[in-house]
């Protein structure tokens, strides 16, 4: 089996994290924000994947091989559920404003 | 270059390239289509990681459910499908902002030694033993987090009488 | 019948968190049957986090009723060993967190049981605020990186939910996408530095990271860096305090008063058990330095991070509580400037600053929860939200407005309040610890001495200003309200907050002395 | 006997707990005690209490003179033990001492009398019952400042007292001047607070980590009785630069509360408040609290010698700076809060100077008769209506015993003899003097206070010239003036007493042990110099103070002004132009139009410079907060940018700049 430099890897998640924040800070669409944040999410995910055949991973004592994969398990789930409860967020703003923009729902400041 | 790294190269350069387009194509309903891929892709790399189970998984839950919970999201709050979203004018201060972050993980990143070695000894079994065993209270913790996200929404979306 | 023994010996200790559950799910359950009252659902509320309090107050073993304690007396503090590091552990400052998380939640709980709900009985609201104290209950008993964020993510999902509690109301709605959008990206953060973290340590665990050497110190900065981010998120630091604001400005009092006296503070806990370890562990990466020069550690590292983001946001929070016309606002950021003195504790990061920290932490639990609860209590009574609409009312109120003026004394750490207890032994650990810390102690004392004026200008509003004769006379939400219109359980809630803050405030000792045995058992084996 | 009146001293906490019950009291029933005048009586009767019990506490004191902590208890500690090494522990209580007794008198003498006079003088107004409380409330913080046993306790009560001023000033709330000026007094004081604390602090520093050795302030604790960490006077008298900055802080405070320049500016503005409030707060009491504090500090922390030079400087500028604007002001109690800037002046200029003692000995005189000037011109007030000095005249026929009594306080306060003011500043001056040869910065200052002696004969005698003198009231449209009721004599006799006698008392037998503090003044080498005079200096002060007078009475006596020409002049409807003549007029007969030029310079400079930069500096803080308030935009996109902008300030300061940090600041 061949191996996968932590470098090369990490070049991929750390892009990831970037677009993730592009999206963020730039749309202004709800859903696609949300599009954003998954994509954040995913980064973490494939983090925790790939760390859990990493070295520190394998000597340290507490770590069974699996254990990245496992939390990657779970992290998939919550990142679902943000999915929904956003969603719900939004149709509740659009009932409400009959909007998704978010720059227009600007009315609490100063 | 190993062949595994070259896979990876491939399916790296897809996972950015989707990312970005789907943030960046005006028609909403394509963005899906790209968000799509990208999970897919994504999909595809924990194949290439030895983690099938995962893979499986992402396909599932992302590829599947999340995708068309955003489809769902965008028919209900579009009076038609296929329209463009008002173009947004994107700022030199945000993309700094995430170029910045980019170099910066990188920079930090970028260098460290090591590699990861997939593992070998890899079954659907043990993962959920060690999920349903020493981990199982991350999965209550999980059940309780969907649990206040199905109580909440619920309530949030229906139409309520007052 | 051992297994029995061995299930109740394992669910024992978590009593109270599933009586919250329970509760919870009754209050959905009797929504589903459709029993819609409102003092039903919050009578459950009160019943249960209120003998979760006594059960809590039991395992410290502090309370008369001590017999009750469920958790064995050898599992709390316990030294454990890092190779069987467990995802939970019982610490006594986790349970007198616990303690806090249980009496912000009874009060709002109190304060909002008699509201004139008009969203079917307050099922969901109640069932929330049940979920989300579940959730912080948890935090308390953390002692791994992704248990405490998945603890964490319960309360801040059904915070998310419960800010949008008035559904009908724009504003609520709004604050709750800007409190989901924020919270979400700082999830991502968070989740992207355990990731790190768990790459450079091989586990996720704090006893077992703290067990550990530190091989790649980049990937530790950075998961920490990412850490501090995203859980800045919570503790609403300057400049992760934007969303705080609006938050508490859009979301409904009550809920306001859960997040700024309540939820906040799970964020502080979490500074205490991801951050005093590695600051205490001196050998850690004893020669890192990037960019060449001199080595350092990566405790002292972290210690000017914190030190630094403390200052600023107590700075900066004052600054703008200084500007602001409206109370809740001025309450928001006067909330962000005091997250800043607790952080001086995390920072000195001493027995001492641990317990000043903590007491600092209790006395902002008390005052917070109770303040929001006043501005409710005041908003329900057709009075508007701006300053300049309350002159007058603490002679029209007289029980509100000598509450309220107890309250703001407290935020302003006046003598004879539970504030200036805590205080002076915040900044007086800060002193003690010498070197740099006494400027963030002095820092300390004069951001408070500057804030005693927003305070004072309350007081004086309530007391001395007479109201505008031309404004519209208020209009009570539910005239027929018991205790001058503010029902029962609010004004109970109100008045305890004000008897708490000066018991305490005249006699600390009690408290004191919990917080110093959990300060110190917290330096010798907590993660 | 002796001990009889010392086991006093354990009750020394009454003192201050009688007017805080009255406090309690009127607070919760005022507004239901008609017949008992609103509380008042309360308010008179508790302070009576408290009175009598001070005067026999400074009776005990000069008997036996010796610093007693008569009560000390510890409110929370936390006990020292491995993780918490030093432990904490906060201990309050009550400190008897022979200076503080010597404030005792001067706070509860004045306040009784000033409640007492507070009957009459504010019957008629509304809010009484607020009135008395917020005065109970002052005496209990005064009070409880004096008797402090630790700096943090002081600084407690310092802080409240500045509260009770605060609301005080604002009593006629409705006036959107007394309004602006409670809050000009309460930003700018605070301003000297903000720094005091921090002088407190920097104080605490040094001593505490100086480590253990010890002293008597040491095991009373007057800094902070603290864990076990002993402090210690005099361990640490060198001239280091952060001691320098902690003792210029305290004086920061001191002249933030004194009113001293340039933080004076909020005295004058405070006249806004009744006048009772004045006579106790702002001129006998409260403002004499920040050269207590001086005196205190400089007793028992000790000054660098850069720090007594600024000390000098600021009294000795304040002295003449505030002199002059008395002279061009037509407002009877402008006039009278100037002199006080001025005459606070004296004080700290003494007490920079190395005379503690003789400062104290100048601010208990001048407490009686500056609040009897102040009840005197409050009862000129009561009978007209008007605080506007050239629409008065002729009023000694009308007001015998007013006119004597503010007679006594001018000549008291331009410091002829034998009354009381004569014997301080007399002392204040030599003893300045004396040190002149050794300290040559010193020579300036003393020159401007000596310079202000002339222009305070001269002030304080052209209100009385202009009050009093002259056979009419130069307005008729005022009332017929008639004395106050015996509530409002009674305190102007009492208070004429003092000022004639007040500085005759350091004759009385063991009168001058309350100026001393056994071992402590011994060992820092202050000398007790009060009675010592030096003659030609004494005749030179006479005849400056008394050529003050006969220049106000060349110009103003005999009701001078009323001599011109009448007519249509007087009729009510050219008042306006009325007033501006008798400017014009004022101007032409002084014909020294020097001392008016400088002093409308200085009027110009207070006006346009200091209040400029205090408005100036309270802009900048607002713009600056305003410029961040619209950081607060609304849009959530830009609250992920500052997220995301935090993170990546956070990696910078852990990867880049952190490690520079941590290097530098020593690792903590």
């Amino acid at each position: 089996m061949t191996t996968l430099p932590v470098g090369d890897f990490l070049a991929l998640a750390s892009g990831l994290v970037a677009i993730s924040i592009f999206g963020i800070l730039t749309r202004r669409n709800f859903i696609l924000l949300l599009i954003a944040l998954e994509i954040g999410m995913n980064a973490a995910i494939l983090s925790f994947v790939y760390f859990a055949a990493f070295p520190q991973c394998v000597t340290a004592a507490t770590c069974h091989p699996l254990t990245g994969q496992a939390i990657a398990v779970v992290v998939i789930g919550l990142a679902a559920t943000e999915v929904a409860v956003g969603l719900a967020i939004v149709l509740a703003l659009h009932r409400i404003r009959g909007t998704t923009n978010v720059a227009e729902a600007d009315s609490l400041k100063l | 270059m190993s062949l595994t790294e070259l896979a990876f190269f491939a399916l790296a350069i897809v996972a950015i390239a989707t990312g970005l387009l789907a943030l960046l194509v005006r028609e909403l309903v394509h963005t899906i289509l790209w968000i799509g891929i990208f999970f897919v892709d994504l999909a595809a790399i924990y194949f290439l990681l030895e983690a099938p189970f995962l893979g499986v998984l992402q396909l599932g839950v992302y590829a599947g459910a999340v995708t068309i919970l955003l489809l769902f999201g965008i028919m209900v709050t579009r009076k038609r499908i296929f329209s463009r979203d008002a173009a947004t004018g994107v700022g030199a201060l945000p993309i700094a902002l995430a170029v910045v972050t980019f170099i910066f993980l990188i920079g930090a990143l970028g260098q460290l030694p090591g590699s990861a070695v997939p593992a070998a000894s890899y079954s659907v079994a043990s993962l959920s033993t060690l999920l349903f065993n020493t981990e199982a209270p991350y999965l209550l913790l999980l059940g309780l987090v969907m649990l206040a996200a199905l109580a909440g929404a619920i309530y949030l979306v229906r139409e309520g009488r007052e | 019948m051992s297994d029995l023994g061995a299930f109740t010996a394992f669910v024992g200790p978590f009593l109270p968190e599933l009586l919250l559950l329970a509760g919870a799910l009754v209050v959905f359950l009797l929504d589903v049957l459709e029993v819609r009252r409102v003092e039903l659902n919050g009578g459950i509320a009160v019943a249960v986090t209120a003998v979760g309090l006594l059960l809590v107050l039991a395992d410290l073993g502090v309370a008369p009723w001590a017999g009750l304690a469920l958790i064995p007396a050898g599992q709390i503090d316990a030294v454990v060993t890092p190779s069987s590091a467990p995802l939970y552990a019982f610490t006594s400052l986790g349970l007198v967190f616990q303690l806090f998380f249980l009496i912000s939640a009874l009060l709002v709980s109190l304060g909002s049981m008699s509201r004139p709900s008009k969203e079917r009985g307050g099922a969901v609201f109640f069932g929330l605020v049940l979920l989300a104290t579940l959730g912080m209950m948890l935090v308390g008993v953390a002692s791994d990186l992704l248990f405490l964020v998945l603890a964490i993510e319960v309360v801040s999902i059904s915070t998310y939910l419960l800010v949008a509690y008035t559904r009908r109301d724009s504003r609520s709605v709004e604050a709750a996408m800007k409190f989901y959008i924020i919270g979400a990206l700082s999830t991502v953060l968070s989740l992207f530095g355990v990731a790190l973290l768990f790459g450079a340590f091989g586990t996720t665990n704090l006893y077992a990271i703290e067990g550990s050497a530190v091989g790649a110190p980049t990937l530790v900065l950075l998961g920490y860096g990412l850490l501090v981010a995203g859980l800045a998120f919570k503790v609403t630091l300057v400049p992760f305090h934007a969303w705080a604001v609006d938050v508490y400005d859009g979301a409904p009092h009550d809920v306001s008063a859960f997040l700024a006296g309540g939820t906040k503070k799970i964020g502080l806990f979490a500074f205490f058990l991801v951050f005093i370890g590695p600051i205490l562990l001196a050998r850690w990466g004893a020669s890192f330095n990037p960019l060449g020069g001199p080595g350092v550690p990566i405790g002292p590292l972290l210690q000017v991070l914190l030190a630094v983001l403390a200052v600023v946001t107590m700075t900066v929070g004052n600054l703008l509580a200084l500007q602001q016309k409206e109370i809740k606002r001025m309450l928001a950021y006067s909330s962000i400037s005091q997250a800043g003195y607790m952080l001086i504790g995390i920072t000195v990061a001493t027995a001492p600053a641990i317990a000043g920290a903590t007491l600092q932490i209790f006395a902002h639990v008390i005052l917070t929860t109770g303040a929001f609860l006043v501005v409710a209590a005041v908003a329900a009574l057709g009075i508007g939200a701006r300053i300049d609409d309350w002159r007058g009312l603490g002679v029209r109120r007289p029980y509100l407005g000598v509450a309220f003026s107890f309250m703001l004394l407290g935020l302003a750490g006046i003598p004879l309040t539970v504030g200036f207890v805590s205080k002076f032994v915040l900044f007086g650990s800060a002193i003690q610890a010498e070197g740099y810390f006494v400027w963030l102690a002095i820092a300390g004392v004069l951001n408070s001495a500057a804030s005693v004026f927003y305070y004072a200008r309350v007081i004086k509003v309530m007391f001395l200003d007479t109201p505008d004769p031309t404004a519209p006379a208020p209009r009570p939400e539910a005239p027929g309200l018991a205790f001058q219109g503010m029902g029962y359980g609010r004004a109970a809630a109100i008045g305890l907050v004000a008897v708490l803050v000066v018991f305490f405030g005249i006699d600390p000792q009690p408290m004191l002395g919990l917080v110093q045995s959990a300060a110190q058992h917290f330096v010798l084996v907590g993660p | 006997m002796t001990g009889g009146l010392a086991s006093l001293f354990g009750w020394a906490f009454l003192v201050p707990l009688l007017p805080a019950l009255a406090f309690i009291v009127i607070g919760l029933f005022g507004t239901r005690l008609r017949r008992l005048e609103y509380g008042g009586w309360i308010a008179v009767g508790a302070a009576a209490v408290s009175m009598v019990l001070a005067l026999l506490i400074a009776l005990g004191e000069m008997a036996s003179p010796d610093t007693y902590t008569s009560l000390s208890y510890t409110w929370f500690s936390l006990p020292a033990n491995p993780t918490f090494p030093y432990g904490f522990s906060l201990v309050i209580g009550t400190l008897v001492d022979p200076i503080s007794s010597l404030m005792l008198i001067v706070v509860t003498v004045v306040g009784f009398l000033v409640l007492l006079y507070s009957i009459g003088y504010m019957h008629h107004e509304h809010g009484l019952a607020r009135y008395y409380a917020e005065l109970s409330l002052f005496l209990t913080a005064m009070i409880g400042l004096v008797l402090s046993n630790n700096l943090l306790e002081f600084f407690l009560f310092w802080e409240l007292v500045g509260v009770c001023s605060y609301f005080l000033i604002g009593f006629f709330y409705e006036k959107p001047s007394a309004a602006s000026a409670a809050k000009e007094a309460f930003l700018i004081t605070r301003i000297g607070d903000v720094l005091f604390l921090l002088g407190i602090f920097i104080f605490f520093y040094v001593y505490a980590s100086a480590g253990p050795a010890g002293l008597h302030w040491a095991s009373s604790g007057f800094l902070f009785a603290y864990g076990n960490l002993p402090f210690l006077a005099g361990s640490l008298g060198a001239n280091t630069p952060l001691l320098t900055i902690a003792g210029l802080c305290i004086l920061a405070g001191a002249a933030g509360k004194s009113a001293q320049f340039p933080l004076h500016v909020w005295l004058p503005d405070a006249m806004e408040g009744p006048t009772t409030v004045s006579a106790l707060i702002h001129a006998a009491t409260m403002v004499a609290a920040g050269v207590y504090l001086l005196a205190m500090t400089s007793i028992f922390l000790g000054f660098t010698p850069t720090d007594q030079l600024a000390i000098v400087a600021i009294g000795g500028f304040t002295t003449l700076f505030a002199a002059t604007m008395a002279v061009v002001h037509t407002d009877i109690k402008r006039v009278i809060a100037y002199s006080t800037i001025s005459q606070l002046g004296y004080m700290v200029l003494a007490v920079g100077a190395g005379f503690a003692m003789v400062g104290l000995y100048h601010l208990f005189t001048h407490a009686f008769f500056k609040a009897l000037l102040f009840l005197a011109a409050g009862s000129v007030i009561h009978a007209i209506g008007t605080q506007d000095l050239f629409k008065m005249g002729g009023l000694k026929r009308h007001l015998r015993v007013t006119g004597a009594a503010f007679a006594i306080g001018g000549l008291a306060l331009a410091g002829i003899p034998p009354f009381a003011g004569f014997w301080s500043k007399d002392d204040i001056l030599s003893s300045v003097y004396s040190v002149a040869g050794s300290h040559p910065d010193y020579w300036p200052f003393l020159i401007m206070a000596m310079a202000a002696v002339f222009l305070t004969g001269y002030y304080i005698f052209r209100v009385w010239f202009l009050t009093f003198s002259g056979d009419r009231i130069r307005d008729p449209t005022l009332p017929t003036p008639h004395e106050g009721p015996w509530v409002m004599q009674v305190p102007l006799i009492v208070l004429s007493g003092f000022a004639v006698g007040a500085g005759l008392l350091i004759f009385l037998p063991g009168f001058a042990n309350l100026f001393l503090l056994p071992g402590g003044v011994a060992a820092l080498g202050i000398p007790p110099t009060y009675g010592t005079t030096d003659l030609l200096l004494s005749v030179l002060g006479v005849a400056l103070g008394g050529g003050g007078i006969l220049t106000a009475w060349a110009l103003w006596g005999n009701g001078r002004m009323v001599e011109l020409p009448e007519g249509s002049l007087w009729s009510s409807g050219r008042k306006v132009l009325l007033n501006r003549y008798y400017f014009k007029v004022a101007y032409d007969a002084v014909g020294a139009k020097a001392v008016y030029s400088v002093a409308r310079a200085a009027d110009f400079f207070d006006q346009f410079v200091i209040d400029g930069t205090v408005r100036g500096i309270e802009q900048l803080f607002s713009r600056i907060s305003d410029r961040m308030r619209r950081i607060q935009s609304g849009v959530v996109s830009d609250y992920a940018a500052y997220v995301v902008a935090g993170l990546l300030a956070v990696f910078v300061l852990l990867l880049l700049v952190g490690p520079y940090l941590v290097n530098w600041v020593g690792g903590g």
